[in-house]
């Protein structure tokens, strides 16, 4: 196995938002500043690797028949543990993070990736898979939430961006402002991997 | 005989009607409005038309370029809908607004779907409730009152809301002053006065005429009117959208509509009022977004009713003309789906 | 645009008719005044072994065989079928394909005349006509080669036989001629009254019935006089006038308009006591049963702008439309289409050289500015496409079924009862190819429909 | 039966290593979290009254009902003897445009506001959680490149205009030249919700501790 | 409780603050399943049924186990262990019990499952009618009836979805946007047109 | 606080226990079968769904392939290796196969073949014959809307700049879609090894055939009489390879004089004579191309443009003298 490629695979190619439509509810609800995105991708790739080591670990014990319910248990006491800990030490995020924070645990990725993933990798893979989908999953939140905040706030992290005459987009950090963005976005990279396939062809054409 | 034979599949000949001519055709019905809100409001009204305009049409020339697919911006549709977009704009706003509204009509509402007759939802409605929701504040103080008239079209000076807010937010306000327990006496009798120069005849014909306040192209009544019964005629229009809908509002106005208790509403204020006429002619019946079966008209047509009167008596704004044709688009395909006519000769079953 | 509608006054008039349709320019000035000019045999004929639905018939004489006119050289195959006999005397010089009007080439007996015009001996007056049995003039019908002259050369004494269990109480003689430009129906009622009557009562005695409708559109004055006059008195046979509205004559709609009952979706007429027949059709039965003699000659329109002189002709089948526009004047400017039929409904040629079939009721050359060959433009949802639907479909969504593939919806939601009027693509501002799909639709649907056959034979 | 063991088995196991686990966490975040609520609240009173730190606050509970809760408020001492009474704290629960806004207001003795602490509201981003906000004139830019303005003394605008209010000064206006709470801009549903409540709030208040200058005590103690 | 209040939760939670539209909730569901009514139809009525089931169930717990034991903040857990089961027995029951139902609705149940309107039903009902003093039986019929209310939302939006997708299917959408993204754009659309029943008065 | 950790290990412990049990219990009750295979032989399955095997798409392919032992090579884009697999599952047999791909027996282009109108309709040919809308003067050829190219689920076919149909032998499996598809059923299947093809399906005569196409098929039968092998007859005007019988050896596009046959070998070899030539001459009789010279008793000679490496020489020459050099390699091609 290519370590590697199993830990980028997440940002582009395996995007679980972008490209496999995964995670979408906070994708969407905590992308209204970038400090929120960030937030929420620490919390969930926390989780992730969280569960994705146990349940690689403990996978060869669990009878088939309660596997999805171990792994749900599993995997909803990491997501307390975030709950706890933010709640204690970063009360501010825990708070504009909302219940999105305690639904990391349907988050449709993680159980995806110790179903699909965890579940029949070794321990090391599990790992980079679970680090790489979460970078990919914060690297999503954060793009959506900087064109959120800075069209719909004008600002970044917080700070104005534009300067005081910059009449923000309010539609933006609005529940339409998240779908439109996130469907053009991935438009956008469609397109994009249109024109990279044309390339790749041309270039074998001339080759061939 | 010289040439190919040209083979096609029947019938060989075609009415003489073509997209153009049909959009073309909803230009000149709006031409009376459009001169009508220079009169009342000045060439600032022409402008803000033109700019959403000319931005609707290069919007749909760029993407349309950037996409690789023949340019389409002679068959009218754009404008129609840089127009009416400028028509649901208070007249004060600022230049900038009208463009951006058109980039987003155009573009989000209509190319991304891949162009004309694609798109679900209207897009004309699509900018202005994007503009309503990203700078409220432009698009709900930017007021003006019509020439020879005032912005409610009505003269009672004293009572603050009455001087800047539009017939329908007057009557929002006073329906507020008579239903809160805590207004005073004093209050009180102010707000019934207000209320009988509402519905008094000067104001109705104020509203008719088109001399009160409101956005650019909805004030006048009588000019859309006008426009209205040309498209009617040329069937560029169906009736029963319309039809359906002013009859509806009318209804459930004077049901529910009244600040004092049911079947107090004044019909005839509410239909006046507002974006209604301009709604239910011009832009309830843009084909593309709404129903193509003669039942699914008529459902469309009260359902758009029914949204208005609820927007307009509890809802969060003063009109609801445009997010009631919106929330009805998006119904439009399982309306259709569901009202198609029964087929000549079809036995349902159970029959 | 002409959206169909209730329009003012429709009832006042007492005009009967059907909802939806549209209104065409009839552009029937042209010949509707010109009387029917026999052309009288050609020099050669080719006539095609199909030219009904059914089975085509198979050829019975070889190439030298001399033929006479009203001689059978086509028999024919199974009951829906009918045979095909010579229009002129000559020798037989080619049996092989040739173009045809519905389209690609088919197998035809070309016939060089031989400059007489010799009737076959089979071919006698009967005195007895009016009091033949009904199978009698069935057979009489059927062997004579008779189907529907309307356009859909459906075999007449098919329709003439219906089961036990579907009693028929009325027949209809379709005398709308609904379709622009063409005359042939209505020159026939005017001139011929006489034998449209005779037909009709023909068709009375076969399927044992006596009440009969003529339904004529109110645009034929002349037309619903002559035949009022030639109708004899009281009793059970009436002219109905109708209003002028496309699709006035097709079937379904005509029955509706006279009867008030409508024919149920994927029924035919039979279902509710109708037997409809072109008129032309009823002087072919006429000419049969009385005169004895088979279908080989019949009433065509030949129009058109671009035409020297248009003209209402009596043309024996086979003779090539080429030869006819020579008589006819020629061609004087540029043409864009020919079509066979009329111009909602006809077929478009590929060349001129296609003979006369049984089930060509005019031919009409189109300049270029008359028909349309811009490429359609989005579907815009108008809706008048739904409006005008006689059958009231909803083409739109049909047709968008069809483009995408999806057959079993666009089934689900009537594209089988589409009658391919045309209505809907007429009124169309984005020239939506509508009939093209739902002909195309109806094709892909019988294909599936023949591969699930199949499969369900093999398994 | 063997089978139907192993499978309860297992997920009893996993529950029980789970809430084992979590339980530890628990114990160690619970207090934590616990206390920063409570000094949440504490500060929030402390600088609606813009008083010392070291105020003792002491609840009072009324039979008063205000917008269907219970109403009570608090009495700030200046120390644990609790002789001078420095003013009166309680929340406030208005009505918003999209989550009800909760603030605490601090009054003095005379009845007059001394200030309002907004600790809770949802509403639009950029609209009427403008309440709240601190208006920044630095950008991005300029923090980045250094050249921003200290900004540290900048204060909440709209809730500054509480400040030294009496319950007639407690209405929202919407141009500068009026007297009163200056509505945020295109939010007036929020500002009026706020200054509403808060109104609501003091207006009981003084019926219940004696109108203004008052100073007399009319509820009873409960000692937190 | 009063009917007005349970009016106002039934509107708020269909069209006011509707699960996916305005709380972002069951969205991948909502972009997954809503390709055709048909389908879209009978996912929300799985969901409708489960949501109220789960409002049911969780309320139990909550309400008898969790604060009488003081340890509420295993509530996430708690939760998510009761949805889990239940969906896989109902499920399972389905299945067995008429198979034609099942091929309608069952494929659907494990989606549910980690659908986060389910879990985000039972959150939003704590936070909203559980923490608030309410009375218990109050608290128990608003739970029950928000979790309706809430279904019936998400439904409401599935279908309309599914009937535009629909309609999309049939013409030339630019194939960049084709599927999930022009998806969104109409979600967004239809938020948009949602924000008109923001600040509705009712009850 | 020790009593939180005991309270919260026992409710939850508990609470999962009875869950547990709840679902080991119902997971008996409600037992149901499922067949495990299908889902194992959907999995091989290319997915492509394509019908080629003759089902409404793979899954049903899938259950038919367990309910009723359907024979595992049914599908013809998954070929040997997809059909091995399912024989595994199914542990069954898998049948010879033989690759087919498509020709399709027509190549008059836009510059070689007489347009007789202008169509203007659905671009499908299909729909396009349905209105009488063959826009070629000849009624047998293909019309070039393409729609083979459109039903192909492969990407196989693709109309070149002159409206030529271009089969990639590479991409098509032969599901047999396009041969449906034609509505001058012109498409044919034929084993991938078959690289000479008529491309003509002109039943006109030759005048005529010849007036309205340039590289029709005009009868003349010259390739009748050249093929060595007898594996050419004509058929209603046109000339029909039978494949049972064709080597390959591309004789008949060699001689026809319109080019209506074409010849896919992309390299063929050359014939050598060598020095045990006795210059009988054999080998010039049979040479169709009159490739070969010598003077008799001289050794005779190839001319290397001409050869077209059909290799009848070889057969005839009785001193065994000639050879062929360069390899038969029967490479990537178009049909
Ligand atoms: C398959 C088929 C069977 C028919 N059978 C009968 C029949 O038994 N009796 C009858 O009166 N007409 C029958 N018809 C004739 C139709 O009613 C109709 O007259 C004919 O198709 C021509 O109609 P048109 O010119 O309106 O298209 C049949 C038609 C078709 C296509
Ligand atoms: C749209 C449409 C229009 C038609 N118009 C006429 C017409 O004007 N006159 C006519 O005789 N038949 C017309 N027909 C054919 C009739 O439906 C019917 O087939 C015919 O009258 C039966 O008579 P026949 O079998 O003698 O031809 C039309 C059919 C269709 C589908
Ligand atoms: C998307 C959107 C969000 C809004 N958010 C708020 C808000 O957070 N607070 C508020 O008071 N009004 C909000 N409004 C309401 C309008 O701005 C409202 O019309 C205005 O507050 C009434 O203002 P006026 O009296 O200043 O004209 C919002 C409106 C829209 C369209
Ligand atoms: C009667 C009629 C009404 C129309 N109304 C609108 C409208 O309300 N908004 C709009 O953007 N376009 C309108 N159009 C133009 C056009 O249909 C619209 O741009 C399409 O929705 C774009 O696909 C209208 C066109 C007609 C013929
Ligand atoms: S197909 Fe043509 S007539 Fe029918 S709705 Fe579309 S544009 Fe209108
Ligand atoms: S759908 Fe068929 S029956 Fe209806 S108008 Fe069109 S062609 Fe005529
Ligand atoms: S389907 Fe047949 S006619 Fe059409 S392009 Fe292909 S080979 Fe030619
Ligand atoms: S070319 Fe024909 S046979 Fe080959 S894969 Fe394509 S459709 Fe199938
Ligand atoms: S994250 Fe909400 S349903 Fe997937």
């Amino acid at each position: 196995m290519r370590p590697l490629g199993e830990l980028v695979k997440g940002i582009y190619r395996e995007n679980p938002v972008f490209r496999l439509a995964l995670g979408l509810c906070p994708a969407l609800a905590v992308s209204t500043s970038v400090e929120n995105a960030l937030g929420m991708g620490a919390a969930a790739t926390f989780v992730l690797l969280g569960s994705n080591i146990t349940v690689s670990l403990i996978r060869n014990f669990i009878p088939a028949k309660v596997r999805i319910p171990c792994y749900i248990v599993v995997i909803a006491s990491f997501v307390t543990t975030v709950e706890l800990v933010m709640g204690a030490y970063l009360p501010e995020l825990a708070k504009s993070l909302g219940i999105f924070l305690p639904l990391i645990v349907v988050n449709c990725i993680i159980l995806g990736r110790a179903e699909a993933f965890a579940s029949k990798n070794t321990l090391g893979i599990s790992i980079l898979d679970a680090v790489g989908m979460g970078i990919g999953f914060t690297f999503a939140l954060t793009l959506i939430a900087a064109f959120r905040e800075v069209l719909g706030d004008g600002k970044l992290m917080g700070y104005m961006v534009f300067g005081p005459r910059f009449q923000p987009v309010l539609l933006m950090i609005l529940a339409p402002g998240a779908f439109i963005t996130i469907g053009l976005l991935m438009g956008y990279f469609n397109v994009l991997d249109a024109r990279m396939k044309k390339r790749k062809s041309e270039a074998e054409e001339k080759r061939g | 005989m010289n040439g190919r034979l040209v083979v096609t599949a029947s019938p060989h000949i075609r009415e003489d009607v073509s997209v153009e001519k049909v959009m073309y055709g909803v230009v000149i019905a709006l031409v009376p409005a459009i001169a009508g809100s220079v009169y009342f409001y000045g060439s600032r009204a022409l402008f803000l038309t033109a700019l959403a305009c000319v931005a609707a049409l290069a919007t749909e020339a760029l993407i349309q370029r950037a996409r690789g697919v023949p340019v389409t911006i002679r068959d009218g549709s754009a404008l129609v809908t840089g127009i009416l977009l400028a028509f649901n704009l208070p007249p004060g706003v600022p230049w900038w607004l009208p463009v951006v509204g058109s980039v987003f009509a155009i573009a989000i509402g209509k190319q991304v779907f891949g162009g004309l007759g694609y798109n679900p939802l209207n897009p004309a409605l699509l900018g202005r409730a994007f503009l309503l929701a990203s700078w409220p504040v432009h698009m709900t103080t930017s007021w003006l009152p019509a020439r020879g008239g005032t912005l409610s079209g009505i003269s009672m000076a004293g009572v603050d809301a009455v001087t800047q807010a539009t017939p329908l937010a007057v009557l929002r306000k006073v329906s507020e002053v008579l239903s809160d327990p805590s207004s005073t006496t004093h209050q009180i009798v102010q707000a019934r006065e207000v209320l009988s120069d509402l519905g008094s005849v000067d104001s109705l014909l104020n509203l008719f005429v088109g001399r009160v306040g409101g956005c650019i192209g909805e004030t006048s009544a009588l000019l859309l009117l006008i426009g209205a019964v040309y498209l009617l005629y040329r069937h560029f229009i169906d009736w029963r959208i319309p039809a359906a809908y002013v009859g509806t509002v009318a209804v459930l106005a004077w049901i529910f509509g009244g600040p004092s208790g049911l079947f107090t509403g004044h019909a005839l204020f509410h239909v006046l009022a507002g974006g209604l006429i301009l709604g239910a002619f011009y832009m309830a019946t843009d084909m593309v977004t709404s129903p193509v079966t003669p039942r699914g008209m008529i459902i469309f047509g009260v359902g758009c009713g029914v949204l208005t009167t609820i927007i307009r008596t509890v809802g969060g704004y003063p009109e609801g003309v445009s997010y009631s044709i919106l929330l009805m688009n998006v119904a439009t395909p399982l309306i259709d789906r569901h009202t198609r006519p029964r087929i000549f000769g079809e036995v349902k079953k159970g029959e | 645009m002409a959206r169909p509608g209730p329009r003012l006054g429709e009832g006042l008039l007492g005009l009967k008719t059907f909802s939806g349709g549209v209104h065409p320019p009839t552009a029937k000035e042209l010949t509707k005044n010109e009387s029917i000019v026999e052309a009288g045999p050609p020099e050669r004929v080719v006539v095609p072994l199909r030219q009904s639905l059914g089975a085509p018939a198979e050829p019975v004489v070889a190439v030298g065989d001399e033929v006479k006119v009203g001689q059978v050289i086509g028999e024919a195959q199974g009951f829906v079928s009918v045979p095909v006999h010579a229009t002129i005397s000559g020798k037989v010089t080619a049996i092989g394909r040739f173009p045809h009007p519905v389209g690609g080439e088919q197998e035809a007996v070309v016939i060089e005349g031989d400059g007489g015009d010799e009737w076959h001996e089979s071919v006698e007056p009967r005195e007895d006509a009016a009091e033949l049995p009904a199978d009698e003039i069935r057979n009489i019908i059927r062997n004579a080669g008779i189907v529907g002259l309307g356009g859909a050369a459906f075999p007449t004494h098919v329709k003439l036989s219906p089961p036990e269990s579907k009693p028929i109480d009325t027949v209809i003689l379709n005398g709308a001629e609904c379709e622009p430009w063409l005359t042939a129906d209505h020159r026939l009622m005017v001139e011929r009254p006489g034998d449209v009557v005779s037909g009709l009562a023909v068709f009375l005695r076969a399927l044992g019935c006596q009440r009969g409708f003529v339904g004529i559109e109110a645009n034929k004055p002349d037309a619903i006089e002559a035949m009022r006059v030639a109708l004899p008195d009281g009793g059970d046979l009436q002219v109905v006038p109708l209003r002028v509205k496309y699709p006035q004559g097709a079937e379904k709609q005509l029955i509706h308009a006279t009867l008030r009952r409508a024919v149920p979706a994927g029924g035919l007429p039979m279902d509710v006591g109708v037997v409809v027949q072109n008129v032309g059709t009823a002087v072919a039965a006429h000419e049969a049963v009385h005169l004895g003699r088979p279908l080989v000659q019949r009433v065509m329109t030949l129009t058109g702008r671009p035409l020297g002189r248009p003209t209402n002709f009596l043309a024996r089948i086979g003779t090539l439309v080429s030869s006819l526009i020579e008589r006819a004047g020629g061609i004087k400017g540029d043409v864009a289409k020919v079509v066979s039929g009329g111009p909602m409904m006809g077929i478009a040629q590929s060349t001129i050289d296609v003979p006369v079939i049984k089930g060509m009721s005019g031919v009409l050359l189109l300049a270029p500015g008359e028909t349309d060959v811009e490429p359609p433009a989005p579907c815009i949802r108008c809706s008048h496409c739904v409006h005008s639907c006689p059958m009231k479909l909803t083409p739109t969504t049909i047709e968008k079924f069809v483009l995408a593939g999806k057959i079993e919806d666009a089934v689900g939601i009537g594209l089988l009862d589409c009658i391919e009027c045309g209505s809907c693509a007429y009124v169309c501002p984005s020239r939506r190819r509508l009939v093209h799909n739902f002909k195309f639709g109806k094709y892909l649907a019988a294909e599936r429909r023949k591969a699930e056959a199949a499969e369900k034979e093999g398994s | 039966m063997s089978n139907f063991l192993k499978l309860v088995g297992a997920l009893a196991l996993i529950a029980a290593a789970a809430s084992f686990g979590l339980s530890a966490i628990y114990s160690v975040t619970h207090e934590i979290t616990e206390e920063y609520r409570l000094a949440e609240q504490g500060r929030a009173r402390i600088e609606a009254l813009a008083c010392d730190p070291g105020a003792v606050f002491v609840r009072t509970e009324t039979d008063s009902i205000l917008n269907g809760r219970p109403f009570s408020y608090y009495r700030a001492y200046a120390s644990e003897a609790r002789e001078e009474l420095l003013g009166y704290s309680f929340t406030a629960y208005g009505n918003g445009y999209s989550s009800t806004i909760v603030s605490v207001v601090g009054v003095d003795v005379d009845g007059t506001i001394c200030g309002i602490k907004i600790t809770n509201q949802q509403e639009t981003p950029g609209l009427g959680s403008k309440i709240q906000e601190v208006a920044s004139e630095n950008t991005l830019w300029a923090v980045m490149s250094g050249s921003a303005v200290d900004e540290s003394g900048k204060r909440p605008w709209f809730q500054e205009q509480f400040a030294g209010t009496s319950l007639e000064g407690l209405r929202v206006v919407k141009s500068e030249s009026e007297e009163g709470i200056l509505a945020v801009t295109g939010a007036t549903i929020s500002s009026e919700a706020v200054t509403e409540s808060v109104r609501e709030g003091l207006a009981m208040l003084l019926s219940i501790v004696g109108g203004p200058g008052t100073g007399s005590d009319a509820g009873e103690e409960a000692a937190q | 409780m009063d009917l007005g209040q349970l009016f106002a939760i039934i509107v708020g939670a269909i069209f006011v603050s509707n699960f996916v539209l305005a709380r972002f909730l069951g969205l991948c569901p909502f972009v997954g399943v809503s390709k055709d009514s048909d389908s879209a139809l009978g996912m929300g009525m799985a969901v409708i049924f489960v949501m109220t089931m789960a409002s049911i169930v969780t309320w139990f717990i909550y309400t008898y186990i969790l604060v009488p034991l003081d340890i509420v903040y295993l509530r996430t857990i708690a939760f998510i262990l009761v949805i889990a089961t239940l969906v896989q027995f109902v499920e399972m029951v389905i299945e067995k019990v008429s198979p034609t139902l099942h091929k309608s609705l069952g494929i659907y149940l494990p989606l549910i499952t980690t659908n986060c309107a389910v879990l985000g039903v039972a959150v939003v009902n704590v936070n909203e009618f559980m923490v608030t003093d309410l009375p218990v039986a109050t608290s128990f019929i608003y739970t029950v009836v928000h979790g309706l209310a809430a279904g019936l939302g998400f439904t409401l939006a599935l279908v309309l979805m599914a009937s535009i997708r629909e309609r999309l299917e049939l013409v030339d959408v630019p194939e960049s946007m084709r599927g999930i993204p022009i998806t969104f754009i109409v979600a967004g659309l239809m938020a948009m047109a949602f924000l008109g029943f923001s600040g509705l008065k009712v009850g | 606080m020790e009593s939180v950790v005991l309270k919260s290990v026992i409710a939850l412990t508990a609470l999962a226990a009875a869950f547990g049990a709840v679902l080991a219990v119902a997971s008996r009750i409600f037992a149901v079968y499922r067949d495990p295979r299908v889902g194992q032989i959907l999995e091989c399955l290319p997915n492509a769904n394509c019908g080629g095997c003759g089902f409404p798409g793979c899954q049903a392919y899938a259950e038919a392939a367990v309910a009723r032992g359907e024979p595992p090579a049914a599908c013809p884009p998954g070929g040997e290796e997809v059909a091995r697999k399912v024989a595994e599952i199914l542990g069954a047999d898998v049948g010879e196969h033989v690759r087919k791909v498509a020709v399709v027996h027509c190549k008059g282009g836009r510059s070689t073949s007489v347009q007789s109108i202008d169509y203007e309709g659905i671009r499908d040919c299909r729909a396009a014959i349905l209105v009488g809308g063959h826009p070629k003067a000849c009624v047998f050829g293909c019309l070039g809307l393409g729609t083979c190219a459109a039903v192909c689920p492969f990407d196989a076919i693709e109309l070149d700049d002159e409206g030529v149909v271009q089969v990639d032998i590479e991409k098509c499996t032969g599901c047999g879609k396009c041969v449906e598809a034609c509505p001058v059923n012109i498409i044919e299947l034929v084993p991938v090894d078959m690289k000479v093809h008529i491309r003509c399906s002109s039943h006109d005569k030759g005048k005529k055939a010849k007036s309205v196409c340039d590289v029709a098929c005009i009868g003349c039968q010259m390739c009748v009489k050249k093929c060595p092998s007898e594996a050419i007859h004509m058929e209603d005007n046109l000339a029909v390879i039978d494949y049972e019988k064709c080597t390959n050896c591309g004789v008949c596009a060699a001689v026809c004089p319109t080019n209506a046959i074409i010849d896919d070998v992309q390299k063929r070899p050359v014939a050598l004579i060598g020095s045990k030539c006795e210059g009988v001459g054999e080998c010039a009789k049979v040479c169709p191309v009159k490739a070969i010279s010598g003077e008799e008793g001289e050794r005779h000679e190839v001319d290397r443009e001409k050869c077209i490496g059909c290799g009848l020489c070889l057969d005839a020459c009785p001193t065994r003298a000639i050879t062929m050099v360069g390899a038969l390699g029967l490479q990537k091609g178009r049909n």
